[in-house]
């Protein structure tokens, strides 16, 4: 199976320069993601999990190494070169971000958001309009809640919402950022369930999860990350 | 296979300063002054080697403070003011080959009448306040050609409409409105040719809050539905937040940062934006 | 010079006007040039238009071999400065200039500006017949429909001059006097065509 | 005495001054009227002191008047209509432009009117005076 | 009623000017130009200024045509100025050379050549003067013997008389404490608002020379506007001195050196200069105070016009939208007499015309309205 | 003071100042050219830009015409040819088609213009966009950018608020596709008269210092719109109570007896002449 994603000697530091400081994030990280796969990664709190996914996802800016990653549109590209409109193209058709807080308008509706994110890659109306009711369905979400506003949803409701709307696009590349972190235990299962029919549909996914346990039922490959660093690769399954 | 993407709007190395300048500011290399100011001579440099593209249906927000030359640039985009040197080329203007800042007035005036529509901070300098609010949606119809009254009724009252103001007061005056009813009105008006590109200076600022976001949800709303290009400049991030797609930071005439608008809040480098970020934080 | 300055100048200023608001109609100052009876080194009809518009408040510029004689006596008879051609209101180019004088005075004509279109350059050009010569077409205000001339020596100020009037109200009007006393006007906004088939080049210079 | 002064004390002076003199030279030499006296204007150019800069004040009515002697062209011309005057000024002003033996006995003549004219400028600023505000006198003692 | 243009006018015109001429003399007496004036100087000057031509004679007769008016004056003034030959224009006319006969300032008590009151109203308690009834030819003349009389009996001081003439500056004082930038002389031909018309934005020149004819009311009206609060500035009278002006003219075909000129006589004009206090942004935004300076000058003695130039001068040097009396095409024109009265008599002219296009157009519009009324009820 | 006044009361300076300004208002169709503008006799607003073109224009034998309102007789009228007769001694005339020169105030006159003839129009307000935009600076700029929309607007407003355009006299031109002239306050009726005219039409603005013109045979447009056209003052089945006359522009009078409102001809020059007409056609 070829890679999809290959980081290779990643390292990002943040320079401070109102409180003189220079802190390392992650040094020399290399990962090989092959298509299809779901990788997790762990470490403590701090220890730099979070800024993998968003130096992949091109919200850090990447100091020294590489990100390529197999783009369906552009075929291999550096993400961590690539330009903005190179990644607003990715990020609109190819490769989501899902994290536990929902960053929306505050006056869109559920509904709205969903379509919206449809309409970006160039469809229709009339079809964003159906798909979004299909996922709408899929996720759960109630009738009675979809022209309401986001933020008077509980926080389930809101996941769901989150990952719904990444996943109508078919994202090639899904980044997991600790999605359950605040979840209870139905609302976690519903999530469990939807990223295990998106492995089936092929979606390759990275994803960093609080609650190992949960995360061990998913994913192939386990990552392990200490003071920025890999501490060792699990193969899982 | 990259795909080379064609800008609705570029800008080069746009200069724009107040003053003739003198053998100080000019021979210092902007060096001895205060921030973009000369003491010697007065000199404001308010734009310096501004440079940046837009692209279809993306929203570029423009940060800074005040005087960091964020409004004298959207000025400059819309011809208000005359730049003093620089190139500006918008697509639908001689295929985006004819440099817009050394064009004749009268050219210059087709490309605001036909390719744009800007939303001013100030209601004042964008509405005609003694004229009816559909009127004030006539005038930019009519100066892009339209002789029809009908039509630009009906075209008035589906803007006004679609700004949430209620059609039984389109032909009212809009002083006669509330800050936030002007702003719709003025947006409806931007947009009433159907511009590709939209500039919005500082559209929600001295809003109230409830009325801010009905606002910046118009927008949003606008550009999603009708896939223009907006130019956004506002001093509040959070505007920008929700907003851009793509974010240039502005300080003291230059251009500091740019970059996506989440690398430019969580990533940020340069800084001035980094104590930007952090005091919204 | 028997020369009425109120009365006689009033007729050349009232066929001026006839002339411009009705281009390419053939005016005759014969009378008004008869009254004039001196000796100078441009026509009559030169210093009558001269003397119709020039005064302190405005300027003007010669283009001739005799420049610096003409000059100095339109400047005596009037009072008005002599210029750069950039700057004159009023360009009189006399008959011995030379084509690339002709054509050099026009192109550095002033066109005025969008603001001011009105603060742009009339031009006089001496020709020695205004009825000899190609033959052309024109429109435009002040013309029924169409009207015909003929202007000699057009290949030497057509082009430029039609250059020159391209925007539309910027521009520049221009007035023909010949020998005869005759004077046509071809303002900014006439439109000219050559008439169709050979052009007939026009040998006396 | 040149131009500028002649006409200060011609002017300012007592007229006869002009008239005998103008007189004097019409007796002797045939003086050719260009102009009759006419009125005519004189725009005033001033400058302001704020910014040091020139504008126009107004007009000033004037009488004017050129004559000829020989080849020598005179102006006379004076505020109000004081055609008479401007008449002899012209004669004057073309004398001393064709340098005539007369004008070189008239400086005595004009350096005595000089005088009258500065004794009466004296007495005028005399009377002004009287209506300054003495502050001095106003100190408590 | 009807809408009928006037008929038979050439009559009633003759009949109407003949009606005019009874009201300026059916009293059975002239007054003599000599009269007027001897004894309107304010009314003399207040025309001559306005109408922008210098001279007491044609000023009376003016007056006398226009039975006292000084509109009227003003304005027969103004049509006659049109038909004179303009041929000369004065050498520069500096204020420094004016033979002072009254000079004040509001700003400093101890000014260099100190207060000089001259002839003046201001102390006059404006109390009528009965007396005035009997005043005669003769009663003038004793007085003024007595008053020669007087004058002759006091001693001045040589130095301070000679001073009257040439009087220091208060604004060269102020330049020499640093407390007012100093300039240089600028020698920009000034523009004729009578020979170009005026354009925005308009020059220093056209400025000045618009509001030293404007009409004494107007400008006053709208100075005072100003520091009532309809401005931005607070001024005060830095100076004020009135005064005779020599005029020199030079040779038409000279180059013009000074000893050659022709001197053709002496002007009254009124000058002042108001002090303007501003707040400057000096270097690192620290603010100082700076005196700015409007200038005032009329022809003839017209101490009030004169103050209020100095006021608008400065008003229109700092253009600022919040207020007409600092926007230049508000003030520039509207405050000139012929303009204002011709425009607004001008309304006394029959509008048969257009009052028939409008009554059509009104009526075509209540059509309109009945039309959708009707709409509305079916 | 003994002053002869000189032929047409100007000084030939200042003629010359005013013709210079004509020439470049004819080529220039439709544009406000800025001249000094002379202090008249007349009041500022009188007609003195008119009068200034006149006195500019008129030689020993022009046979000159002054029409107020339509009306030959009117005190303003008559003022006007008594001063230019004064200072210059020429023939006048009731008679439109004998006269060289006409100055008028508010109307063309009805007996269509001929190729030798000169209209002269006093206009009291030169700026069509000044209800729009009150700075002259702008309104110069305006122009300048040939940007009309505030024209259109301004008709487009009455629209929306009377339901018709609803403009009386002076209704807006478009002036060989270029320039938006104020026609001066004539009835739209006299619109037409001004699109593609025999005569040269001159138009002055003595109190707002602008000359301009409308060159004959130039195509003269009254701003409308394509579903709202311009309307003329309609006198739908009307005559003239004196001569008979329905293709003109009336007074609208009222008989104070009776309380019946009646029609007579605006221009009096013109109704006297049909009258006259018919009266020896009668008695033949």
């Amino acid at each position: 199976m070829e890679n999809i994603l290959d980081i290779k000697d990643l390292s990002k530091s943040f320079i401070l320069h109102n409180q003189c400081k220079d802190i390392q994030a992650v040094n020399n990280i290399t990962i090989r993601v092959k298509k299809g796969e779901f990788i997790g990664i762990t470490g403590k709190s701090g220890s730099g999990k979070s800024t993998i996914l968003k130096s992949i996802y091109g919200t850090y800016r990447v100091q020294e190494g590489d990100i390529w990653y197999e783009s369906s549109h552009y075929g291999p590209i550096n993400l961590a070169k690539a330009t903005e409109r190179e990644m607003i193209y990715l990020r609109k058709h190819e490769i989501g971000y899902v994290s536990q807080f929902l960053n929306v308008m505050p006056r869109t509706t559920a509904r709205q958001l969903v379509t919206e994110a449809i309409l970006e890659m160039g469809q229709s109306r009339e079809i964003a309009n159906m798909e979004t009711e299909k996922i709408l369905d899929h996720f759960e979400i109630g009738k009675e809640l979809r022209d309401s506003y986001p933020a008077t949803f509980s926080g389930g409701e809101k996941l769901r919402l989150n990952i719904a709307r990444a996943m109508v696009k078919r994202p090639r590349l899904l980044l997991l950022d600790e999605p359950t972190a605040s979840l209870d235990h139905d609302s976690k299962l519903k999530v469990k369930t939807l990223l295990e029919q998106l492995m089936k549909e092929g979606t390759t996914m990275l994803g960093i999860f609080h609650d190992l346990e949960f995360m061990n039922r998913l994913v192939n490959k386990e990552y392990s990350i200490q003071n920025g660093c890999f501490n060792q690769a699990i193969q899982k399954i | 296979m990259s795909v080379l993407e064609v800008p609705v709007l570029s800008v080069k190395q746009m200069n724009k300063q107040f003053g003739n300048g003198c053998s100080t500011c000019k021979n210092m290399k902007l060096g001895k002054m205060t921030k973009n100011y000369c003491h010697k001579c007065g000199t404001v440099y308010a734009c310096r080697d501004v440079t940046f593209d837009l692209y279809q249906g993306e929203v570029l927000g423009i940060v800074g403070e005040s005087g960091s030359g964020k409004s004298t640039l959207m000025k400059s985009l819309y011809f208000d003011e005359e730049v003093t040197d620089g190139e500006m080329y918008v697509a639908g203007f001689e295929d985006g080959k004819k440099n817009l800042f050394i064009e004749s007035a009268q050219k210059k005036r087709y490309v605001r009448n036909h390719l744009m529509g800007k939303v001013y901070q100030n209601p004042i300098l964008g509405l005609k306040m003694n004229f009816s609010s559909i009127g004030n949606i006539a005038e930019k119809l009519i100066s892009a050609g339209n002789r029809h009254v009908g039509s630009m009724e009906t075209r008035g009252a589906e803007l006004l409409e679609e700004v949430n103001i209620p059609i039984h007061r389109m032909k009212e005056e809009p002083k006669n409105f509330s800050g936030g009813m002007q702003q719709r009105v003025q947006i409806a008006k931007a947009l009433s040719n159907n511009p590709p590109i939209l500039l919005l200076d500082e559209v929600t600022t001295g809003l109230d809050l409830s009325v801010q976001a009905s606002v910046l949800d118009l927008i949003k709303g606008l550009q999603r539905d009708l896939n223009i290009s907006i130019v956004l400049v506002s001093h509040d991030l959070g505007v920008i937040r929700m907003l851009a797609d793509r974010t240039l930071v502005m300080l003291e005439g230059k251009v500091i940062e740019r970059g996506l608008t989440d690398q430019i809040l969580e990533d940020p480098q340069h800084p001035y934006t980094q104590q930007l970020v952090h005091s919204l934080l | 010079m028997n020369l009425d300055v109120v009365h006689d100048i009033q007729t050349v200023y009232k066929k001026l006007v006839a002339a411009t608001s009705r281009p390419g109609t053939l005016v005759v100052l014969e009378r008004e040039a008869k009254m004039l009876d001196v000796q100078m080194e441009c026509l009559s009809s030169t210093i009558l238009l001269a003397l119709t518009v020039l005064d302190p408040e405005v300027t003007f510029k010669i283009i001739s071999k005799e420049e610096e004689i003409v000059s100095r006596m339109i400047n005596q008879l009037t009072y008005s400065k002599a210029v750069d051609l950039s700057e004159a209101d009023f360009i009189f180019i006399l008959q011995d200039a030379s084509n690339e004088q002709r054509k050099d005075a026009i192109n550095k004509a002033k066109v005025g500006n969008l603001l001011n279109p009105h603060e742009s350059a009339m031009i006089i050009l001496e020709v020695s017949d205004v009825t000899k010569g190609n033959s052309m077409i024109l429109s435009g205000p002040g013309i029924h429909q169409e009207s015909f001339i003929c202007l000699p020596n057009v290949s030497t100020w057509m082009s430029v001059r039609n250059e020159k009037n391209i925007e539309f109200p910027l521009g520049i009007d221009m007035y023909f006097v010949d020998e005869q006393d005759r004077l046509i006007a071809l303002p900014r906004t006439t439109q000219i065509k050559e008439n169709g088939g050979e052009i007939k080049w026009d040998m006396l210079q | 005495m040149r131009r500028k002064e002649r006409t200060e004390i011609l002017i300012q002076g007592t007229a006869d001054i002009a008239k005998d003199f103008a007189k004097e030279i019409e007796m002797r030499y045939k003086v050719n009227v260009i102009q009759k006296p006419e009125s005519a204007l004189v725009l005033l150019k001033a400058r302001e002191t704020a910014k040091k800069s020139l504008f126009y004040l107004g007009e000033l009515l004037v009488t004017e008047c050129t004559v000829q002697i020989q080849d020598s062209i005179g102006i006379g011309i004076v505020k109000g209509h004081r055609e008479e005057l401007a008449h002899c000024l012209a004669i004057i002003d073309a004398a001393y432009q064709a340098d005539l033996v007369e004008t070189r006995l008239w400086s005595h003549v004009l350096e005595n009117e000089k005088k009258n004219i500065q004794k009466n400028l004296q007495e005028l600023n005399q009377s002004i005076l009287r209506t300054k505000v003495n502050f001095e006198t106003m100190d408590v003692q | 009623m009807g809408y009928v243009a006037v008929k038979g006018g050439t009559k009633a015109i003759e009949e109407s000017i003949k009606r005019l001429k009874y009201e300026r003399v059916h009293k059975g007496t002239a007054i003599e130009l000599h009269k007027i004036e001897a004894g309107m100087r304010g009314l003399i000057d207040q025309v001559m200024s306005e109408s922008s031509l210098y001279d007491q004679s044609l000023s009376a007769i003016a007056i006398k045509q226009a039975e006292g008016n000084p509109e009227e004056a003003v304005f027969l003034l103004r049509a006659y100025r049109s038909t004179l030959p303009r041929k000369h224009v004065s050498r520069i006319i500096s204020s420094e050379n004016m033979k002072v006969v009254r000079r004040i300032s509001a700003s400093f008590k101890d000014v260099p050549g100190g207060q000089i009151l001259g002839a003046t109203t201001d102390y006059t308690h404006r109390l009528l003067d009965s007396e005035l009834e009997k005043e005669s030819d003769k009663s003038i003349q004793d007085w003024l013997r007595a008053y020669q009389e007087e004058n002759r009996s006091t001693e001045y001081n040589q130095k301070h008389m000679d001073d009257l003439n040439n009087l220091p500056k208060v604004l060269d004082y102020l330049r020499s404490e640093g407390l007012l930038a100093s300039c240089e002389n600028n020698d920009l031909q000034p523009r004729d608002v009578t020979r170009k018309s005026l354009e925005f934005p308009s020059k220093r020149s056209e400025r000045l020379q618009i509001l030293t004819r404007g009409q004494t009311g107007a400008v006053t009206s709208l100075a005072y506007a100003v520091i009532r609060g309809y401005g931005a500035l607070h001024p005060t009278v830095g100076e004020l001195r009135v005064g005779q002006l020599p005029v020199y003219l030079d040779h038409p075909l000279d180059d013009g050196q000074e000893e050659d000129s022709y001197y053709i006589g002496d002007f009254t004009a009124t000058e002042v200069e108001m002090l303007i206090p501003l707040t400057v942004e000096k270097e690192q935004g620290k603010k100082e105070i700076e005196f700015e300076v409007g200038y005032g000058m009329c022809m003839g003695q017209n101490e009030t016009k004169a103050i209020a130039m100095g006021i608008l001068d400065n008003c229109l040097e700092r253009p600022n939208n919040e207020f007409p009396s600092h926007n230049e095409e508000f003030v520039l024109y509207h405050i000139d007499s012929v303009e204002s009265t011709g425009f607004i008599s001008h309304l006394k002219m029959p509008h048969y015309v257009t009052f028939q296009s409008k009554l059509d157009s009104i009526r075509k519009s209540k059509d309109q309205t009945t039309e959708q009324e009707v709409g509305l009820h079916e | 003071m003994n002053k002869t006044y000189n032929f047409a009361f100007f000084d030939e300076g200042s003629k010359r100042e005013i013709r210079r300004a004509t020439l470049k208002a004819i080529a220039i169709p439709g544009y406000q050219v800025p001249f000094a503008s002379r202090e008249m006799p007349i009041g500022r607003g009188w007609g003195t830009g008119g009068l200034q073109l006149t006195l500019s224009l008129i030689g020993k034998d022009d046979v000159l015409k002054v029409i107020d309102q339509g009306s030959d007789e009117s005190v303003n009228a008559v003022n006007i040819k008594k001063l230019v007769s004064d200072t210059t001694g020429v023939r006048t005339t009731d008679s439109t088609a004998d006269a060289s020169l006409i100055q008028s105030r508010h109307r063309v006159p009805e007996v269509p213009l001929q190729k030798d003839q000169i209209l002269i129009l006093q206009v009291p307000l030169p700026e069509p966009l000044r209800g729009f935009e009150p700075s002259e600076h702008e309104t110069k700029k305006l122009h300048a950018e040939r940007e009309y929309s505030g024209a259109w607007l301004m008709l487009f407003e009455k629209i929306m608020k009377y339901g018709i355009m609803a403009t009386d006299a002076d209704h807006p031109v478009m002036v060989h596709d270029r320039y938006v002239m104020a026609p001066s306050p004539i009835p739209r009726f006299d619109n037409a008269k001004l699109d593609n005219s025999e005569a040269l039409i001159l138009l002055g603005a003595g109190r707002e210092k602008k000359v301009y013109a409308v060159p004959p045979y130039t195509k003269v447009s009254s701003l409308a719109f394509d579903d709202y056209e311009f309307e003329i003052e309609s006198f739908t089945n009307q005559a003239c109570i004196l001569c008979g006359s329905n293709d003109v522009f009336f007074d609208e009078l009222v008989d104070e007896d009776t309380g019946e409102t009646y029609f007579q001809c605006n221009d009096t020059s013109n109704c006297l002449e049909i009258v006259n007409q018919k009266q020896s056609l009668g008695v033949k």
